[in-house]
């Protein structure tokens, strides 16, 4: 690297005279002059000192964010938020910032490598060739039915490739999963759907067109589903109307990020969402006058508020407040649907929407349009799901996996298997980027180019009312070794022949792409091409096709009330006296562990960082005799993991929080070693739609008689008075 | 036995001798015999000596100089000081430093103007502490400094870039007045060492005369000679006790210019001049205890009577910072501005307030408890100690001033304590290095102003009033 | 080589000292070509000698005048170089300015002080000199220069008056 | 017989305005605290990030941070409205005089306060009088590749508009100038003015809920005044008279 | 010994001596300095002097200047583009580096001579903008052979231009004085 020096490496070249000359020159260099290498071949227009600037997608989740990379001499700079794409409309979230650091990680993989599972990361390099070879070989001696496909959440034509390739040689469709949508528990947000509407879908949730949100545990200002548009419409929630500032009620064992921002954060028993929702429709059911409908007409409000720890003034002022206002909305989501009943908990929710007479409404709830070249919406995964799969490994039924975009050694609860299930497969091949858990368990890492290197495109699945394509392009040329993981696989299914070149009958990925594409040529949108070419270029210029007006898929909600909902009491698995609250951390979410600014990024509301702390009431820790940056156990039926404690003043006293987001065992020098991961506690039980009671874990706490110092942001003495009791 | 000493002490003449055994100044001896006790001093080196000064070189090695350079090429991290103490026992340091080095301008200025004859034998003792002092002050403030190699920036030098300091920061005066107070007194050192200096020429060989004869600039003491330097030292000692002022009150000014609550304080200035008396007169008196104790014939020059006039001094300083001290602390009381008062609760109840009350004991409670006795002020040892305790709590003073005070602001969202790291082996190294050139010093400067002790001889004599006999000074200058 | 030859007579006291120079001065050497080398501050009134003329304290002035000028060069001119906001004062404030002209003034005065020691007293200077070491002693020493109205008399009166010693001096290396 | 207050030069008897250029208003009932507008900024101005060790110890460097506090007990808590913090670019600065070398001082052209590394000593005295306590000082070689080797591949995303600093320099938010020198410089090549809301700050652009609004402050019709005019308005430390340019919207 | 040096040090051979050792520890410093501020040989010896008396424009090579901040140092796109035509690229033995470049497909490596340090952001544009020329501060580039920076470009060069420029203009004196047009 040393004899790539730029201008802006000034700096970093003062020798072992640093200070002698220093002294001459300020902050200047040891020498005065430096040779200014190129950085790669590049076009004279890229040599001039001007930045030109890209559109791309994010990847950092699947929300499909809208990028403008700006890019100097070959590197890119900066990321700023697309205007033209509905999603984000300029706007970006502190993961999508920091996606350069994900680009320029010193810790990628820089070539293909032969790991061949091994503890530590392999070195040494193979050829692009016989990479291709093994993925070929892969493809020729198995028979289709053993392969297996495992992929993450983006990009989006990575998986159309792969679901094409699959249907046409015959081997399984793959299967896609993700940690966010674990935990957004998308799979119960549409088994809610489909059960009381009657439609499967992403239901949105137009929070800036509401005057009152009550909130049932969505976590939507942070990392759920499509976290910079629903911060949008808080913001309008807030001060779109000038007159009226819209309130904000949240329902949720811990105060989260989001509940921080509510105008009433309401602490209830966890489970016991759905019943709150019930009990507060009932009350407006009541007040309006008229019979209640059926799906509210079983709950008793003050049964309820008993239950679920909270006075019945406070769900009666929730009911007064929803009745005044002009367009109410009540959003379920988080840790409410991680429960054994979360579906419950999800229809209840939708069901009060139903009664607030909210669908298709300014400030309601829609069922997002399925994306421009979408057929249908592909759920990622449930956790139940993916614990088939990870049976069908374990049986032996898959003899290659591919992985890309995915880490589940990491993401999934060790008490599912993952790590022996992998074992089991005889040929595991790895496209990650990263050197993450499940890439060092592989036989071979092919590692794609990041998300900023790379073609590509994402659908919108929630978000925003526009069918929405955003497209990726590469802003700068790949810096390391590495490969698109579509290139790779058209190039071995071509040279394993056979029905396999007949899939992918594509040059490239482009090729490919532009395949996907030609859809759209000819149709009304945010720009009209009249054939594929000038599409192409057009797409790239602004990053993505989509429809110029809203086209919600419209919800026929008629029955939805009359619907009797069947009251199902939230189960906790395992012994002790907590209920044990993971959460996705805001900052860092599934794969920012890995970047320094995120690490360095203070938790909202807590303000560590660097690490994983475990939340706990202080009346709480005063009984355990715990206080600040004590390392605690916590042990469940699953397992147990340690982390410190942060004295946490806005949690409920019979519940802890952990963040998930750290505990790498792997994943380069900023993520290993870092952290617990709450995920080593969760045991293996799941709702009614499949997915992941995450939030459904009692589990015992003890003191381990270790310290370890949280590092916070925030000062230990001027925020809560330790120490001083005075002022603050 | 002991009753008939008892009563001898009464007689006319044993009073007469008493009164010559206690005054150094009734206690003449021919200037030959002096000088040659003086150079006995400077030339009597036991192997104890030579071990302290290996130790101190050693810390000073590691202390100052490798740690240092640490700080220079690692970065200021590596010492305690965070959000928000910026600054920290670097600039306890630098204040307490000079504190020390107020009080050889006062014993030889102050003194010297007001004519108070006891200063005699150890207004140099006392202007080494100065200069000796100013050196350590100078080095902790360069390390504080995040980038030292540019610091001659500070200095008003002529450049291209027509840049000049801002005389709007108090730290640009503050070195101003630091330079012109290590220039001044420097020079202040210097001159009345001349004569000394050619009394030591005279009176040594090999490298050492060369070295006494470089320095006594070729004296011999004419008439002329005598004159200019007379007169010189008449300018000096009125001029400097006004830099002398000024300096620590600029050192104040750092603070009190500042607008945090506890520090901006009009009262900043006097509460800082007295503290630095306060420690540097504690400090004089530990260095005068240990020259006594330690050096050749010393306790000839060095004898109870003068521990007894600094005692008072000292007791009566003790109260001028007791005054000052209470003063500050109600105005900021009665004030009863929300951070400041936040600020005063901190230091009294916050962790390190057991400073806070270690500050008040060894300030004021215990030079108030011993230094009203006399004989108890007269004893060397306890005197030392009292001298210690003073030089510690003058310490704890500035550390509340500074990392403590800094820690509270009115941003509570970013209050922090401050733990030191690297400062402390700078610290340590900072007086290991102004006690190793103490001693080098010792052992190569006339550490008695022999002339002057000489000249003291000449004014003092005993005369009878009735039946009682008493020390009367003539005024000869 | 006669005429530059010195005598000096060495006295172990101030009054005999001042009663040869009385002796002396009646004999007819003039007060110019006598000069008087102590260990101690003997001053010129002790020994009925004329005052001496000292540049120090005009120095002292002039240099605390520079000083001053100086200070007011940097608290007001300087600023004016490259004119600089900071924190809403103007460009060259007075209070300021007081406390850097006090300094300079200060630091001048002292510097020229101290240098006009070295200038009226010829310092440093290496040369051979007329001197002998017991004078650091605590001896008086009268330097007589040539010619004298009577060697021999004058040589018997200064021992007659107590002088330990006298003799012929020539320049020596200190 | 009145006394004219003005010609007494009366400060703080009198409301006083800043004679600002840009401004900028955030708007704490939008903020979510979701350090979109730290990251953008790190990114921006090639902040460096610190390690856990010095984060903990208050070392970090961020420009902006977002502050929040805590009122009551259980269970009726409350968090207050995140705040955003970052240099206020106060007209008149106490940070300003107070610095021997003149290395922050006072832009006259652009009415910022700015900070000058390549003339920092590293004296500290600037932050340290502060009230808004928004400066970082470079406590170690953060940013070089012989201390921190991995440096060489992350300088690849380094900003050329904004120094690297070394360390033992202070530095803060500089209201994105190298922006303002951006726009402004193209502007002028166009022969026109800089319209409002042409460019931003890195920290406005990113924030999802725009509860930051940069702007032009002396111009009545820009967004940033407007917002700034409204009734609800507050700046930090206002009895400090240091005349901030930042304005913050408060509540309802 | 220590006595006899001093007595030879303040005799004026002595002192001659002092004042030539000195003398001779600064013109090694001063050395030292001076091998520290030049400039690593050029990859390719190119001939400016020959270039600018062909009529080469310097905007041709260094279009930058025009529009942006840096002028851009040309790629070997650019000088292929008129070398390949040019019968002399064959039998030149400097050019013979170029044929080179070309043929391993290697980047040129230039070493930039008028240089700032990191911490003075330089715009190019807004001083053509003004009219400065090239030569103004470059030197002329039609009597150099390889490319030397003709002068010290200091801050107070810098500032001697800029006050010169503004004349009477107090806003523009302002802006051309200010702390943050250059530094940030």
């Amino acid at each position: 690297m040393s004899e790539k020096i730029s201008r802006r490496d000034f700096l970093k070249l003062a020798s072992v005279g640093a200070a002698t000359t220093a002294v001459l020159t300020g902050c200047g260099p040891a020498s005065r002059y430096v040779t200014r290498e190129p950085y790669t071949k590049m076009p004279e227009y890229t040599y001039n000192g001007l930045s030109t600037y890209y559109a791309t997608t994010c990847r950092e989740c699947a929300a499909a964010c809208g990028l403008i990379v700006r890019t100097m001499q070959g590197r890119a700079i900066k990321v700023e938020g697309n205007k033209g794409n509905p999603v984000n409309l300029g706007k970006t979230c502190a993961r999508g910032q920091a996606t350069l650091h994900g680009l320029y990680n010193p810790d990628r993989v820089e070539n293909p490598v032969q790991q061949g599972r091994a503890k530590n990361f392999a070195t040494e390099a193979m050829t692009w060739d016989a990479a291709v070879q093994v993925v070929a070989d892969a493809f020729k001696n198995n028979d289709p039915s053993e392969i297996g496909f495992l992929l993450g959440m983006a990009p989006d034509h990575l998986f159309d490739l792969v679901s094409d390739l699959a249907k046409s040689v015959g081997a399984p469709a793959p299967v896609r999963f993700g940690v966010l949508s674990m935990f957004e528990s998308r799979a119960t947000l549409s088994k809610a759907a489909e059960n009381l509407l009657g439609q499967s879908g992403m239901p949105f949730f137009d929070v800036g067109g509401s005057d009152i949100v009550l909130s049932f545990g969505a976590n939507f200002l942070e990392t759920w589903l499509s976290p910079v548009a629903y911060t949008r419409g808080f913001a309008k929630l807030r001060r779109g109307d000038p007159k009226h500032r819209g309130y904000f009620i949240q329902f949720e064992s811990r105060m989260s990020l989001t509940a921080s921002r509510a105008d009433e954060w309401i602490p209830i028993l966890p489970g016991t969402e759905g019943l709150v929702a019930l009990a507060i429709g009932r009350l407006v059911a009541e007040a309006k006058g008229g019979a209640v409908p059926r799906a509210f007409a079983s709950v008793d409000p003050a049964a309820v508020a008993t239950q679920a720890g909270v006075s019945l003034e406070k769900l009666e002022h929730a009911a007064t407040l929803i009745l005044d206002a002009q367009h109410p909305l009540a959003i379920p989501g988080g840790a409410a649907l991680g429960q054994s009943n979360g579906l419950f908990t999800a229809e209840a929710v939708l069901a009060f929407n139903a009664l607030l007479d909210n669908f298709n409404q300014t400030g309601g709830v829609y069922l997002s349009p399925l994306a421009p070249n979408q057929d249908e919406y592909h759920r990622p995964a449930s956790a139940q799901e993916m614990t088939d799969f990870i049976e069908k490994m374990k049986s032996g039924a898959v003899k290659v996996l591919f992985v890309h975009g995915v880490n589940p050694v990491f993401e999934l609860p060790k008490s599912l298997g993952f790590a022996e299930a992998l074992a089991s497969v005889p040929q595991v091949i790895s496209f990650a980027t990263f050197p993450d858990e499940t890439a060092l368990a592989s036989d071979y890492i092919f590692p794609d180019h990041h998300g900023l290197e790379s073609w590509g495109y994402q659908r919108v699945v929630t978000g925003t009312t526009q069918s929405t394509l955003s497209g990726a392009q590469p802003v700068v040329s790949p810096y390391f070794n590495t490969r698109a993981t579509a290139d790779v696989l058209i190039a071995a299914a071509q040279s394993a022949g056979g029905k396999f070149a007949e899939a992918l009958p594509f040059a490239d990925e482009v090729d490919f792409i532009q395949s996907k594409l030609a859809g759209l040529v000819g149709q009304e949108g945010s720009f009209l091409a009249p054939e594929i070419n000038t599409f192409a270029a057009y797409f790239q210029q602004h990053g993505g096709w989509w429809k110029k007006d809203a086209e919600t898929q419209v919800i026929t909600a008629s029955n939805a009330l009359s619907k009797s909902l069947k009251v199902a009491p939230a189960e906790f698995a395992g012994e002790g006296e907590f209920y044990f609250l993971p959460f996705v951390s805001p900052t860092l979410a599934e794969a920012g562990a890995n970047k320094p600014w995120l690490q360095e990024l203070a938790d909202p509301t807590t303000t560590v960082m660097w690490n994983t702390w475990v939340e706990i009431n202080p009346e709480t820790a005063h009984e355990l005799h715990l206080e600040n940056d004590d390392v605690v156990k916590i042990i469940s039926e699953a397992g147990e993991v340690e982390a410190p404690v942060y004295v946490y003043p806005a949690i409920r006293p019979d519940t802890i929080a952990m963040p998930f987001g750290q505990g790498h065992t792997a994943y380069g020098r900023y993520a290993q070693g870092r952290g617990a991961n709450p995920a080593d506690v969760l045991g293996q039980h799941f709702n009614e739609a499949g997915d992941l009671a995450f939030a459904g874990m009692r589990v015992k706490v003890e003191k381990t008689g270790v310290k370890k110092i949280l590092s916070r942001l925030e000062s230990r003495i001027g925020v809560y008075g330790e120490g001083m009791g005075e002022e603050h | 036995m002991a009753e008939n000493k008892k009563h001898s002490e009464h007689s006319h003449k044993s009073h007469e001798d008493h009164l010559r055994e206690t005054h150094l100044m009734l206690d003449p001896m021919p200037r030959g015999k002096m000088n040659e006790m003086v150079m006995e001093s400077m030339h009597t080196t036991s192997w104890k000596f030579w071990a302290v000064f290996a130790l101190l070189s050693v810390i000073v090695a590691w202390g100052l100089f490798y740690s240092w350079g640490r700080l220079i090429l690692e970065g200021v991290g590596i010492a305690g000081v965070n959000r928000p103490s910026y600054w920290g026992i670097f600039l306890v340091n630098t204040v307490f430093w000079i504190g020390i080095s107020h009080a050889g301008t006062f014993i030889s200025a102050i003194l010297r103007v007001f004519k108070a004859e006891f200063r005699r034998p150890f207004t140099r003792a006392a202007e080494l502490m100065t200069t000796f002092g100013l050196v350590q002050a100078g080095f902790s403030i360069f390390m504080h400094m995040g980038r030292v190699w540019l610091s001659y920036w500070l200095f008003p030098i002529p450049n291209q870039r027509q840049l000049w300091p801002n005389f709007h920061s108090p730290l640009s005066w503050d070195l101003l007045a630091i330079t012109t107070y290590l220039l001044s007194s420097t020079m202040y050192l210097f001159l009345p060492l001349i004569p000394d200096l050619a009394m030591a020429r005279d009176r040594s060989t090999g490298w050492r005369k060369t070295f006494y004869k470089i320095l006594a600039l070729g004296f011999r003491g004419t008439e002329g000679e005598w004159t200019h330097l007379r007169n010189a030292l008449n300018i000096f000692a009125f001029a400097i006790i006004p830099v002398m002022f000024s300096v620590h009150t600029i050192v104040s000014w750092d603070f009190a210019m500042a607008t945090r609550p506890g520090w901006s304080s009009t009262i900043f200035g006097p509460y800082f001049v007295i503290g630095a008396l306060h420690s540097g007169m504690g400090a004089v008196v530990m260095v005068l205890a240990v020259v006594r104790g330690t050096m050749k014939n010393m306790n000839y020059f060095i004898r109870p009577e003068h521990f007894e006039a600094i005692g008072k001094l000292m007791l009566i300083i003790s109260m001028g910072w007791a005054y000052f001290f209470f003063n500050d602390y109600i105005v900021q009381w009665y004030g009863g501005d929300k951070w400041t008062k936040t600020l005063l609760h901190w230091h009294e109840a916050g962790p390190m307030g057991w400073m806070w009350f270690a500050m008040l004991i060894f300030n004021v409670a215990i030079p108030w408890a011993i230094l009203w006795n006399k004989k108890w002020r007269s004893t060397p040892w306890l005197i030392f100690i009292v001298g210690l305790l003073i030089n510690v709590g003058m310490w704890f003073e500035r550390y509340i001033i500074v990392p403590i005070s800094l820690s509270i602001n009115r941003m509570p969202f970013t209050w922090r304590l401050y733990e030191p790291g690297i400062e402390i082996p700078l610290g340590i190294g900072t007086l290991a290095f102004f006690v190793l050139l103490y001693m080098a010093a010792s052992k190569l400067i006339p550490l008695v102003p022999v002339w002057e002790v000489q000249e003291g001889h000449m004014d003092h004599s005993l005369k009878k009033f009735g039946r009682e006999t008493v020390v009367t000074v003539s005024d000869l200058e | 080589m006669t005429q530059e030859r010195t005598l000096l007579a060495v006295f172990s006291d101030i009054d005999p000292a001042a009663d040869a120079l009385d002796q002396l001065r009646l004999m007819g050497v003039h007060d110019e070509h006598m000069n008087i080398i102590s260990g101690i501050p003997v001053t010129e009134a002790m020994l009925g000698r004329p005052s001496q003329w000292t540049n120090v304290p005009r120095l002292a002035l002039g240099g605390a005048a520079g000083g001053m000028l100086i200070g007011i060069f940097l608290a007001f001119i300087s600023p004016n170089m490259y004119t600089i906001e900071v924190g809403g004062q103007p460009f060259t404030p007075v209070p300021p300015a007081v406390i850097v002209i006090f300094e300079l003034t200060m630091l001048g005065m002292l510097l020229s002080t101290f240098l006009g020691v070295f200038l009226d007293s010829y310092f440093p200077s290496y040369r051979p000199m007329k001197y002998v070491p017991e004078i650091s002693d605590g001896k008086i020493g009268i330097l007589i220069e040539f010619p004298l109205p009577d060697e021999k008399k004058v040589t018997e009166v200064l021992k007659k008056l107590g002088a330990e010693s006298v003799q012929y001096t020539e320049a020596q290396h200190l | 017989m009145t006394v004219d207050l003005n010609k007494l030069h009366a400060v703080g008897a009198i409301a006083e305005e800043a004679e600002g250029k840009w401004g900028m208003v955030i708007d704490q009932d939008l903020c979510t605290g979701c350090q979109a507008c730290v990251a953008a900024c790190a990114m921006e101005n090639n902040i460096a990030f610190v390690g856990e060790e010095d984060a903990g110890y208050g070392r970090s460097m961020h420009w902006i941070r977002t502050e929040r506090f805590w009122e009551g007990e259980y269970p009726e808590v409350r968090m207050t409205d995140y705040q955003p913090m970052l240099c206020q670019q106060c007209g008149k600065a106490p940070c300003e005089p107070v610095c021997p070398a003149f290395a922050t001082v006072h832009s006259q052209a652009e009415k910022i306060n700015l900070q000058v590394y390549n003339r920092c000593v590293g004296t500290r005295y600037c932050a340290n009088n502060c009230p808004y306590q928004v400066r970082s000082f470079n406590w170690r070689d953060y940013q070089d590749s012989r201390i921190r080797p991995e440096i060489t591949i992350l300088a690849n995303q380094f900003n050329p508009d904004v120094t690297v600093r070394r360390r033992g320099v202070m530095e803060k938010c500089t209201f994105c100038i190298q922006r303002i020198h951006k726009a402004q410089d193209k502007a002028k090549s166009e022969g026109r003015e800089v319209e409002d809301g042409e460019f931003t700050t890195a920290c406005a652009q990113a924030c999802p809920a725009s509860a930051i609004t940069f702007g032009r402050i002396d111009h009545p019709e820009s967004l940033v005044s407007q917002l700034a005019r409204m009734p609800h308005t507050q700046h930090h430390l206002e009895e400090l008279g240091t005349l901030p340019s930042v304005t913050y919207l408060k509540g309802a | 010994m220590v006595r006899k040096f001093f007595e030879w040090i303040i005799s004026p051979m002595g002192r001659i001596a002092a004042l030539i050792a000195g003398l001779s520890l600064f013109t090694l410093a001063a050395y030292g300095v001076f091998t520290l501020q030049q400039s690593p040989e050029q990859p390719i010896q190119f001939r400016h002097d020959i270039h600018v008396n062909l009529q080469v424009q310097c905007l041709y090579c260094h279009p930058g200047a025009l529009r942006g901040a840096s002028p851009g140092l040309p790629t070997l796109t650019k000088c292929w583009g008129c070398h390949q035509q040019i019968a002399k690229t064959d039998t030149s033995p400097r050019l013979a580096v170029l044929k080179d470049y070309i043929a391993n497909g290697k980047d040129i490596a230039w070493v930039p001579v008028a240089q700032v340090p990191d911490f003075v952001h330089f715009n190019h544009r807004p001083h053509i903008a003004a009219g400065v020329n090239c030569e103004d501060c470059h030197g002329d580039m039609s009597v150099q052979e390889i490319a030397v920076n003709p002068q010290v470009m200091n801050m107070g060069w810098c500032l001697n231009c800029h006050k010169e420029k503004a004349g009477d203009d107090e806003v523009k004196l302002t802006k051309l004085t200010d702390c943050g047009t250059c530094h940030y």
